[in-house]
């Protein structure tokens, strides 16, 4: 029980992240990083950005789903180890955004992998990136 | 005996080290952060990221060796546990000192080194193979000056021992002082040791993925992590005992000491990683023997001289 | 507005292809469309290059004008002068000369117009996948008016 | 160890978005090098076709959320020439300022890549928090950080207050002594300059053969800038320096994008002393008459340009877009080639690619098709040297195998 | 060539406050005229649609729910935050707001109406 507990517990304190851009413009991906620079300091949340899907919990998307990126996605997607989520950063990720109809498009991260967050804007401020996912990590509490 | 089990499970060994590693980290990615002008992570974070990482799947590539892949890491951590038994933690003396312990503890230093290369290798994937050629090419490197440069001293002390170093120059603090330039040597060195900016090219994530850990997750990446930190420590401590004369026949005050000088080493770390930028493999070669090697050389000469007039 | 140096372009356009006046005309300073018939292009491309000098080219623009597929080169010259030049073909059969012997750049821009808009450009493999994503499915040429948006379901080869 | 082919991307920590370099490697060194791109083709040229003109300059906007100013100013331009609508001058003062500010922030952004590509986080983590003080402006004048929506068809959406000028001359003051000092870094930090001088070379001749553009072009000393030699908006009339370096290397584009910072600062500083009054829009229709334009643009990584084809309905015929980086990518393989793995990244960086524009069209991967399988060498290689030399690329003298490529 | 060249200012940080800001603890202030959410006043709107017309990826419905009465349904999920709708909306009814933290947990909570 008290293991249970401090397993939670350390899951919660130590997010690593890895990121994954499924065709976005960038403005997404820049916002993502820039979560990492001294302003904003994810690593205050023990967040840590990972190049190897194997060392990460969080696989942060933005984008819409490229019909050249979606084989891709759900293979980073499988070799991440469980326990995994998926957050969904900004419009194009939650629904294909503007990207909507285009023919290379599929639509958002969740047309392909379940994804556990969704955070709209275009791009998301990285406040809201943050706020996201305090958001989810609280959720994880229960 | 039941004193020698607690010494090795306790305190100096499994367990202060672990916490002490984990410690360490943390100071040093503090730092880190605060050098960048941001806030860093909580006291906390390493102990979660390895509680966390310990409680998580672990893969095994399927075209990797099974039995390497999950023995290496293990392996690693022996090693630089065994090492820290002759380093001195609270007095000039470590637990089980002998002539010739200095030698010992710089080749159990390495064992981690090979089985990062080995770990990588085994994991028959590029970027982990890449990653293992670049930790070898590197460990011929940097191996020798760091041996040169604490030979030196050792020399100077006239004994093998590292305990016998230590008590040799927490008798004669003066001499420290010429052993400067290899202290720089070694710093350095450690740097490239503990594969840290400019020398973190084994794991140059911009270029491959996290090199010889790529392939690593879960339980068996926690004990790769752990043993980095814990030679951290080794290192901080062996590079602290012969270089820094601090220490105090009361065990508190000596505990202290230690402390304060690992720590003072650890903080040197982690301002040379904020400040540079890595340098490639081929650059790094060059340097450790155009500048390094001399430089532990001149150490060497330095401590014959010095020892000459001594015993004129 | 002065447009002495377009002008002079254009003359020296004119006067060396023997083509109508209407078919060269100074849009505006810095801008000069010219209309050529297919035979003549790589002529004109190599008088482009190598007389006239201009230097680079942006990139190649291809489109379907209802019967033709037209492509339009834009050249640019360092005083900043763009030499908009427009071949076309029938739809039937819409094969174009590769501008690559002149201009290196222009793999991507002509393989691109192959995919987007079904051309073919000689000297250029036809079998080359680009910007389309891996198992488009053959005949599908998305710039084409009449191609429908619907997305074809594509099984990728999940190679990584 | 031989010779190893290793996929750099789709997912790979140097890339920020996914795209594909197989990069051949002998030991440390790079033989071969290919670029495969297509990952971020979504498709927009045709749902430009298929969406009214106002719709297009969101969409537009979002090629690329770098250079959004410069792709939704592109193509607005093409638009208004088409229409025959002149914009106030105000509104075109506007539009070069915010063009400024993004190319700020650009080669900000820039910096800190460049830095973190090589293992230098500290530079990564000063200059983008130092690039934190132009979003805070941007935010402010636009509403957004990126994607600044201050563009529409006949002028611009907001205007500048006085308080907001002020403001501009405050941060631009303060991003001045930042700026001194990352040339001083640039120019003098040894391991940072052992990383970039000599790395990823690329001379005059290669970068004019190549058609590089912007700061590619600026580093190999040639003076190609489309706001001097094609004015648009506001350019025509402001004095300033077009930067050019000789180094031709990784250390000159530094040089070049840091001392261009010095030159946009006087940019924003003339423009808010010189700003006309007036409107910031004027009506536009709806219906664009028919006509045609190609229309340029300095976007921070090199030339943009659009054209637009109109047929006199609400939406256009035809729109294409040339980005930057798609220019540069030509010049990218050939400057891999010779040097170390280690340097791929910041050579792949120094471009500043960010393909999410390129995507559009390019994908140059199944030209090399023998390198989809990934550790076929023999394959990857006489694709490779076939495709090289068809495009002139000359690989003869490096040796593979201990033999040359004849 | 100096090594170390940013030693000085790195140190610096030990002594300096960090740049970090302490959200989410502290709200940060997003100027007033931040393009986040729609807020949508239905005393103003007329039904004339100029905003669905116009809005660039679908995302704003106006449902006719009375005589002369209208709501507003938006989809977050959908609205790139351009403001357009607001633009080309002739009564004003339209209107963007700072507020931006949006993330939910499940996309049905993204249609909301305003
Ligand atoms: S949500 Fe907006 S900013 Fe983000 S990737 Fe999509 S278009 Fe770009
Ligand atoms: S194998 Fe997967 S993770 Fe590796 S580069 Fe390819 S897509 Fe990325
Ligand atoms: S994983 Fe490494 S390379 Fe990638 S963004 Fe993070 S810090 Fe940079
Ligand atoms: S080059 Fe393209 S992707 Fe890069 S910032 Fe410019 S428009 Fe965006
Ligand atoms: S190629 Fe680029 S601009 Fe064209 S449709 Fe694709 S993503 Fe859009
Ligand atoms: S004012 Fe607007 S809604 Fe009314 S008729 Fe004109 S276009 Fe239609
Ligand atoms: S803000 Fe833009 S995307 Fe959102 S509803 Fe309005 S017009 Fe549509
Ligand atoms: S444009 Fe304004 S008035 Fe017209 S339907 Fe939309 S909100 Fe109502």
């Amino acid at each position: 029980m008290v293991f249970k507990k401090l397993i939670n517990w350390a899951r919660i304190k130590s997010p690593w992240i890895i990121h994954f851009n499924t065709g976005a413009c960038n403005a997404c991906d820049i916002e993502i990083l820039a979560t990492l620079a001294p302003r904003f300091d994810l690593e205050r949340f023990g967040v840590l950005l990972k190049g190897s899907p194997r060392h990460a919990d969080v696989l942060v998307c933005s984008g819409p789903v490229t019909l050249q990126t979606k084989d891709r996605l759900i293979r980073v997607y499988e070799q991440m180890a469980e326990p995994k989520f998926v957050v969904a950063v900004g419009t194009c990720a939650c629904s294909g955004g503007v990207f909507n109809g285009c023919y290379g498009v599929k639509g958002g991260i969740d047309s392909v992998i379940p994804v556990s967050a969704y955070i709209p804007g275009c791009p998301a401020r990285p406040e809201a990136i943050i706020d996201g996912i305090v958001k989810l990590l609280k959720s994880l509490k229960q | 005996m039941v004193m020698t089990i607690f010494y090795i499970l306790v305190f100096p060994g499994f367990l202060f080290l672990s916490a002490y590693g984990l410690a360490v980290e943390f100071v040093d990615r503090k730092l880190y952060a605060r050098f960048q002008n941001r806030k860093g992570p909580p006291w906390f974070q390493p102990f979660a990221d390895f509680v966390k990482l310990i409680s998580k799947e672990t893969i095994i590539p399927a075209e990797a060796d099974r039995r390497m892949f999950k023995s290496l890491p293990v392996f690693a951590m022996t090693a630089v546990l065994t090492a820290s038994l002759y380093i001195p933690v609270w007095s000039t003396q470590s637990l089980f000192p002998f002539e010739g312990d200095v030698i010992v503890i710089l080749y159990l230093l390495t064992i981690p080194t090979l089985t990062f290369f080995l770990g990588g290798w085994h994991s028959s994937s590029l970027y982990s193979t890449l990653g293992s050629v670049r930790v070898l090419t590197q460990l011929f490197a940097y191996e020798v000056p760091l041996l040169m440069a604490i030979l030196g001293p050792a020399l100077l002390a006239g004994t093998w021992s590292l305990s016998g170093v230590s008590a040799f120059y927490a008798a004669n603090p003066i001499y420290a002082l010429v052993n400067i330039p290899g202290f720089v040597a070694a710093m350095i060195a450690a740097q490239g040791k503990l594969e840290r900016v400019p020398f973190d090219i084994p794991e140059a994530e911009t270029e491959i993925v996290a090199g010889a850990f790529t392939e690593y997750g879960g339980r068996l990446l926690a004990l790769f992590r752990m043993t980095i930190d814990i030679e951290m420590v080794v290192v901080a401590a062996l590079v602290s005992a012969i270089f820094i004369p601090l220490f105090s026949a009361n065990p508190w005050l000596g505990f202290l000491f230690f402390v304060i000088k690992t720590l003072f080493v650890v903080f040197l770390l982690a301002l040379f990683r904020s400040v540079m930028a890595r340098l490639r493999i081929e650059q790094m070669v060059r340097f450790c023997w155009r500048v390094l090697t001399p430089l532990a050389l001149v150490q060497i000469l330095i401590d014959l001289i010095v020892k000459g007039f001594v015993q004129l | 507005m002065m447009l002495e140096r377009e002008e002079a372009v254009r003359r020296q356009l004119i006067e060396w292809l023997g083509c109508p006046e209407d078919k060269c005309r100074v849009q505006r300073a810095r801008r000069i469309w010219l209309e050529v018939a297919k035979e003549d292009f790589i002529k004109v491309v190599d008088f482009i290059a190598n007389t006239l000098k201009f230097g680079m080219l942006c990139t190649i623009t291809g489109l379907d004008a209802g019967e033709e597929i037209q492509m339009i080169y834009h050249f640019a010259r360092d005083d900043g002068i763009v030499l908009n030049v427009k071949q076309s073909a029938p739809k039937s059969d819409p094969v174009f000369e590769t501008v690559t012997g002149h201009y290196q750049g222009a793999t991507l821009y002509e393989i691109e117009t192959m995919n987007l808009l079904g051309t073919s450009v000689k000297g250029i493999p036809d079998d080359i996948r680009y910007p389309l994503p891996d198992g488009w499915p053959e005949g599908q040429h998305p710039l084409r008016k009449d191609w429908n948006r619907e997305v074809p379901e594509i099984k990728g080869e999940g190679e990584c | 160890m031989g010779k190893v082919v290793i996929p750099i991307g789709p997912q790979h920590p140097a890339l920020k978005e996914p795209e594909n370099f197989v990069i051949t490697l002998d030991g440390e060194k790079v033989v071969a090098a290919a670029v495969n791109l297509g990952y971020n083709h979504r498709g927009i040229e045709k749902a430009c076709e298929q969406r009214t003109y106002l719709q297009d300059i969101y969409l537009i906007e979002r090629i690329c959320g770098i250079c959004s100013h410069a792709h939704s100013t592109a193509f607005i331009q093409a638009a208004e020439e088409i229409a025959e609508v002149e914009i106030p001058r105000r509104a075109a003062f506007i539009r070069t300022l915010i063009g400024e500010l993004e190319r700020i922030h650009s080669h900000f952004l820039w910096l800190g890549v460049a830095g973190h590509e090589v293992g230098f986080d500290t530079l990564f983590m000063y200059s983008w928090r130092d690039r934190e003080l132009v979003l805070d402006l941007v935010a402010k004048l636009t509403g957004n950080r990126v994607n600044y929506g201050i563009n529409t068809l006949g002028g611009v959406r907001r205007d500048i207050s006085p308080e907001e000028a002020a403001e501009i001359r405050k941060v631009i003051g303060a991003l001045e002594e930042r700026t001194k000092y990352y040339l001083g870094i640039a120019s003098e930090e040894t391991t940072l300059i052992s990383r970039f001088l000599n790395v990823g070379r690329l001379s005059k001749e290669d970068a004019l053969r190549l058609g590089a553009t912007g700061p590619v072009a600026r580093a190999a000393d040639i003076k190609r800038d489309v706001r001097k030699d094609d004015p648009y908006a506001a350019y025509g009339e402001i004095p300033f320096d077009v930067i050019t370096d000789t180094h031709a290397d990784v250390l000159g584009r530094t040089l070049v994008r840091v001392k261009e910072l010095m030159e946009c600062y006087k940019i924003i500083r003339y423009i808010l002393d010189n700003m006309p009054e007036g409107l910031i829009s004027v009506r536009f229709p709806r219906r664009v008459p028919e006509g045609e334009a190609f229309s340029r643009y300095e976007a921070p990584r090199g030339e943009d340009v659009h054209y637009v084809k109109s047929n006199g309905m609400d939406k256009p015929e035809r729109v294409k877009v040339r980005a930057p980086t798609m220019a540069n990518a030509a010049s990218v393989a050939h400057m891999l080639s010779g040097g170390y793995l280690a340097d791929v990244p910041i050579v792949i960086a120094a471009i500043d690619p960010c393909f999410s524009c390129t995507d559009r069209t390019i994908r140059v991967r199944d030209i090399f098709r023998g390198s989809d399988s990934v550790l076929d060498w023999p394959a990857l290689r006489d694709y490779s040297i076939r495709w090289y030399r068809e495009n002139g690329l000359d690989f003869s003298g490096i040796k593979l195998f201990g033999r040359e490529i004849g | 060539m100096k090594t170390g060249k940013m030693l000085p200012l790195a140190l610096k940080g030990l002594f300096t406050k960090p740049a970090t800001i302490s959200y989410p603890y502290q709200k940060v202030v997003v100027p007033s005229d931040f393009r986040g959410k729609l807020v949508f006043d239905p005393s103003k709107c007329v039904g004339c649609m100029l905003c669905v017309r116009d809005c660039p990826s679908g995302a704003i419905e106006i449902i006719k729910v009375g005589e002369k009465k209208y709501k507003a349904v938006v989809h977050l999920d959908k609205c790139i935050y351009c403001g357009q709708c607001c633009d080309s909306c002739v009564r004003q009814a339209l209107r963007t707001s700072p507020e931006f933290e949006l993330a939910v947990y499940d996309r049905k909570d993204l249609t909301v109406d305003i």
